[in-house]
């Protein structure tokens, strides 16, 4: 057990498990796969496992996808970072051939693969294409691939090797607001299951529905209105899809009170569908939603910042809900 | 915008096949491909003439799998036309069939993902998977939508695959296959295993975006990776002239500094020499090769509409066809050089066969084609909730429509 | 007045609006813009407005939608039709351009363009790739593009009026299981709003929400529950984004019980966000939805019919929520 | 692979600018690029010097052009690097600064979007959005986020845009730019405007499935459309050599039957050439020309890391490039043909100027740029509800942060 950032500890898992399987792939384009950490030792994939193994390409991104992709049906496991401005090149690919080819084969395709996606850090200043948090909407409407997006390097890391040792596709959403989080990760190879939301808090006024980079804004807020004596349950996502009903179902049958929180735009967010389901298995609670407007991100950081859900925003929506 | 239409194949004598001693002649004087296209600087006959080293067995194969092809689609086409409660249907793929047949003699068709090498297809696949050994059977209840169908009635013709013999699957989407295809070839140059990759496409997919992506990266990476065109001057219904400048595909090779090969996609023998010099290239790890066969199809882009049954080819009008017609006599041109016709003459040419036993073969395969179609409509269908299986691995989803 | 074709009645508002506007554009791939019907006039854009104007391309649908982008930032009108097969191709450039461009400019970039998006008609036995219904969702969390899916042939033709004549982005949804329903259309050019829902059934007891391909099963499932007794209220949201809350919030908040319905997946349809914003803004509603499950569709008729929402599916769900 | 530093730019003798006349002779004889390249068939030689008939007033500006964006550059990069306040970036340009103007020059720059030549810039467009004319405050003013630049801050340097001037903006994704560029071409031919349609791309766009997409449609439909594509050999950390297999990207235009020009991009007459010439065969209907123009920039990818206030140029490794460093003799060696001096020169050869008169210029354009940031450092800040507004052309969207 050390503490490590997200990304050193997600290389970690990487690199673990390219040493069990001589044949796995990683390709990336701009974001060399290389991490320090103080006190361990660097990890650098190219170096260790050569260009053969570990490749560098183009500005393709579609390519990249596509790749990954008949790598694993060639029978070679195979992931691939995708920087965020990419992220939404190869999306057809993912959607029409990654999250069909098993079911359209009867079973047959073999799919072994990792698509690691970056999501904007939502640095102010940067506008529109590189400020921007809405892929997780995107790729979580695909059947037959899984969708999931940790908050912690501990689940970084756990279920970036859960996903390699996923025999399914997999759509790792990578916010790069959090890669240089740093956490206690232990060091040995463990497993984070993709299927289940985590209760980081438990109360019973209130429930706090979030995932990814919105995690810790939510968590400061959470904070706050436990100073105001609010008793506030938060949940973490974590899997887009599947999504873990039960978990939420079970929290807001309880609470009564629902507040679930978007980084991307309102309309047909992640939230919506966290709203929905609770909506269709628990009566009479009330609900409530904050998100990103539905405009794009402004450069201005004086728009930018208003507009992107804070802990204030969530501590106000929470008191307005219970209130 | 070059707008005449191509008939280079046509003007060679219909049907033309010399004897086998004056075929090697010509071909290792003048290129075989060379008879096709004198733009292109790779012509196949620098290379030698290879089909003449194939055994004899694998040769009448050949001719046993053209054969097959030609039945299903032949047998597809009238159940199409005749009986009202058949429910497949097929891109049919009669007057290609040696380009299929060709490219497939050249590859290692079993061993699974792992040792076979790959074919992906596109979505005129029966052809294809035909020549590469699929199960005639299977595919036929597949493509009837039967249970025990090769993908268990998920696919259908469009999707229809059989990795155990390297068939990696039809695709309904122009552009992404050769894509992916050249992950596969990333996949085995990665793990040393000496397979080759085939990615089939027509001359649609040049237009498509993912052309150059799959020709630069495998061109980069020195992939064993074919990418053979099959030009059949149509997409859907424009001609190619619509969405390519050039009139040989092939020559977009060029730039990349890869070979591009033009080859007559109507003699099986010359498609089998082009891809010969294809695999043994990205075998020696020297990278991708760009075949264009130059063919033609006898049906219209989909389904049977203008045939009529027990007739090859349809020469009414398509329906469908709004903006770009298939001239009759562009058709019946073609068919007087029927791959069919001609590696059948090949082979008597060569003594490898009579006409007598030409035919049996013949009989022998429209045995074994109406069996299959018989014994696929005896399968039984699929059960409805099977639908929610195969998304994952494991498991099922929820069956969201009843509440 | 006379009976149309919805496609018929689509290309006449093109084909006005290509006459007061001699720049322009229509460009397609394999659909040629031509149509009959009784009585009237074979409508057929490219011999009428030549090639010039008109433009039949190569399979490239990523091109076909962001040539009809650069057209309009040149000052120029233009719409493109994509055909079902490649309606994912060009994602990335409505979702990264044309829903972007405008906010990113600071309001500079002109953009009178529309994206005639084919949807399949989920015709049995095709498999995945072309039975699947699912672009609504993708397109609809766009910000910066209008997203509409008409379902009657007199809103398709005002619709399409009305999207010509917008200046911003359209993603005009049009689903190929609808283009052979025939209706009364007026002759003359007609605008039907963008952003508001349509209330086809006036009712007390239920509130049955859908769009697009959905309607015709609805609309059955309607019938069979009038003739069960129940007073049910049938909405067509018409536009998915922006998505009419008023209509659906007065509605629920009449009949208490929502049932939405969506053609495509499960999770992250545009009935979740129907539900969410309900949910948001009526306290004490019970909820429904259903869905195509969360997997592709399958070749197989027996499989896909059973699967695909249909009137009994949903006359169930209704007496269900009611009962 | 080829993976050899490509140094043809630095072998000719640093500065060297031959006097007027002789110039003409060697560009006529040897064409003006065929001295970077001979693989290129179309060098801009075959159709005469075309900078000799410029005004001496417009090659004055071309000059000043230049100044101002390497004034703009470095003024930009010691703010960044000295003052903590200033929260503007750049994707800096100095060191390509001729190939912006030289472009331009050949263009048409007013009239809005319906009269002006239209230009499609990059991630790193401030050089280009000088070339064609922009208001120098109020981009200043749009990269320091102000409510008053030229697209209120909603934009700032990643895309600014100004349709007026035909700037049609920059643009952050590496790829589409190029395809939406040939639409407004397509708009354009259509409605006979008789403009042109410029488009820049780094050699990084070569590897994106939209390049072929671009070439090809723009080549089918004869459209006024240049590809302008900035050979700066890097893309962002990696050598070009590991995208591209081809020395010269001009030659991919090969295969479509259109030019493909190469051009020294240090020397601004040559560029303005290469662009005169495209130029004319887009207006005169002969469709799309490919030029590749080598140069090279004098920073790292975005920012000023490695650099030090006051000098030109990051000597320094970029703490960001982790696989693939920019030697730092390389950079030196090409400074030894900077786009500056090498104007500067041409136009005191020329007679045009002497070197107080350049002197004084440079005074004029350095006292230009420190007003126009000292100027935008006063304009107001963005309002943060007006984020609500421009979505759509009229009226806001809610603001859903707030419950
Ligand atoms: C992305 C995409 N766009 C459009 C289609 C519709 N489509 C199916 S086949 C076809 C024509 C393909 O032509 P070609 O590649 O020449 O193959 P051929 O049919 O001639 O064998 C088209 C346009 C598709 N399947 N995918
Ligand atoms: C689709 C996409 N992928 C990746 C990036 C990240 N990126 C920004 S600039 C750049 C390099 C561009 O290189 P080049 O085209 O040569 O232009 P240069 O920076 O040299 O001017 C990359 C990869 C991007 N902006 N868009
Ligand atoms: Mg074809
Ligand atoms: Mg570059």
């Amino acid at each position: 057990m050390t503490e490590k950032s997200w990304m050193y500890a997600v290389l970690e898992a990487v690199q673990y498990e390219m040493r069990q399987d001589p044949n796995m792939l990683w390709l990336f384009e701009l974001t060399a796969p290389v991490a320090s950490n103080p006190g361990l030792p660097v990890i650098n994939l190219e170096t260790e496992f050569t260009r053969k193994r570990v490749i560098n390409t183009g500005i393709d991104e579609m390519w990249m996808v596509a790749a990954t992709l008949g790598a694993g049906l060639a029978g070679s496991k195979a992931a691939t970072y995708i920087p965020y401005q990419g992220a939404a090149m190869p999306f057809q690919i993912i959607q029409n051939h990654a999250g069909k080819l098993r079911h359209m084969t009867g079973g047959v395709a073999s799919m072994p693969v990792v698509f690691v996606m970056e999501m904007t850090g939502q640095t102010p200043g940067f506008a529109g294409q590189h400020s921007d948090y809405e892929i997780d909407s995107y790729y979580m409407h695909i059947p037959g691939v899984k969708t999931v997006v940790p908050s912690t390097p501990y689940d970084a890391k756990g279920m970036m090797a859960s996903a390699l040792r996923d025999p399914n596709p997999v759509v790792f959403l990578y916010p790069a607001g959090l890669r240089e989080l740093v956490a206690e990760v232990p060091d040995e190879q463990y497993d984070v299951p993709l299927d289940k939301a985590a209760v980081l808090a438990e109360g019973t006024d209130l429930t706090i529905v979030g995932s990814g980079a919105g995690m810790p804004e939510i968590l400061k807020a959470a904070d706050a209105l436990k100073a105001d004596g609010m008793s506030v349950e938060v949940i973490d996502l974590r899997s887009l899809k599947p999504m873990d009903t039960e978990t939420l179902v079970a929290s807001v049958g309880k609470t009564k009170k629902l507040l679930a929180v978007d980084q991307t735009y309102y309309t047909l967010g992640p939230a919506a569908e966290v709203v929905a389901r609770v909506a269709e298995n628990v009566d009479g609670a009330r609900f409530k939603r904050i998100a990103f407007p539905d405009a794009p991100p402004p450069a201005s950081p004086e728009m930018f910042l208003w507009m992107r859900v804070n802990a204030d925003h969530i501590a106000n929506a929470a008191r307005k809900l219970v209130g | 915008m070059h707008r005449e239409t191509d008939t280079d194949c046509q003007s060679s004598e219909p049907g033309f096949s010399p004897g086998r001693r004056t075929f090697l002649k010509i071909s290792v004087l003048a290129g075989a491909a060379a008879t096709i296209s004198s733009t292109v600087a790779y012509a196949a006959g620098e290379s030698g003439f290879w089909a003449k080293d194939l055994e004899d067995e694998q040769l009448v194969d050949m001719y046993r799998r053209i054969l097959r092809i030609r039945w299903h689609e032949r047998t597809m086409a009238d159940k199409m036309l005749t009986d009202p409660t058949y429910r497949g249907y097929n891109h049919f793929y009669a007057g290609q069939e040696a380009v299929a047949v060709g490219i497939c003699s050249a590859l290692r068709n079993e061993g699974g993902v792992e040792k076979a090498d790959l074919v992906y297809s596109t979505h005129r696949p029966t052809g294809h998977a035909i020549a590469k050994g699929i199960d005639l059977k299977r595919m036929c209840a597949e493509n009837d939508f039967r249970a025990t169908g090769l993908n268990n009635g998920y696919a259908a013709e469009m999707h229809i695959s059989d990795p155990t013999i390297g068939f990696m699957g039809a695709d309904g989407m122009i552009g992404p296959g050769p894509v992916i295809a050249t992950g596969s070839a990333l996949a085995i140059q990665a793990r040393g295993s000496g397979q080759v990759v085939v990615n089939f496409g027509g001359d649609g997919t040049y237009a498509t975006p993912h052309f150059h992506s799959a020709l630069n990266n495998s061109t980069l990476l020195k992939l064993p990776f074919i990418y053979v065109i099959e030009n059949n001057l149509y997409h859907q219904y424009a001609h190619y002239s619509l969405s390519v400048p050039m009139k040989d595909i092939a020559t977009a090779a060029e730039p990349y500094g890869i070979p591009g090969i033009v080859v007559d996609g109507q003699d099986v023998m010359q498609v089998y020499n082009a891809a010969k010099i294809a695999v043994d290239r990205a075998r020696a790890g020297e990278g991708p090769t760009l075949i264009e066969a130059k063919t033609y199809r006898y049906y219209n882009h989909w389904g049977a509409p203008g045939a009529t049954p027990g007739e090859l080819g349809a020469f009414g009008y398509d329906p469908l066809a709004i903006s770009s017609f298939r001239p009759e006599r562009e058709l019946r041109a073609w068919m007087q050089r029927d791959p069919v016709d001609i590696s059948r003459r090949i082979l008597i040419d060569w003594g490898l066969l009579d006409d007598a036993e030409a035919d049996a073969i013949e009989t022998e395969v429209k045995a074994e084609v109406t069996e299959a179609f018989a014994w696929a409509a005896e399968q039984p269908l699929c059960r409805p909730e099977d639908g929610l299986k195969h998304v994952f691995v494991d498991g099922e989803v929820e069956a969201r429509q009843l509440a």
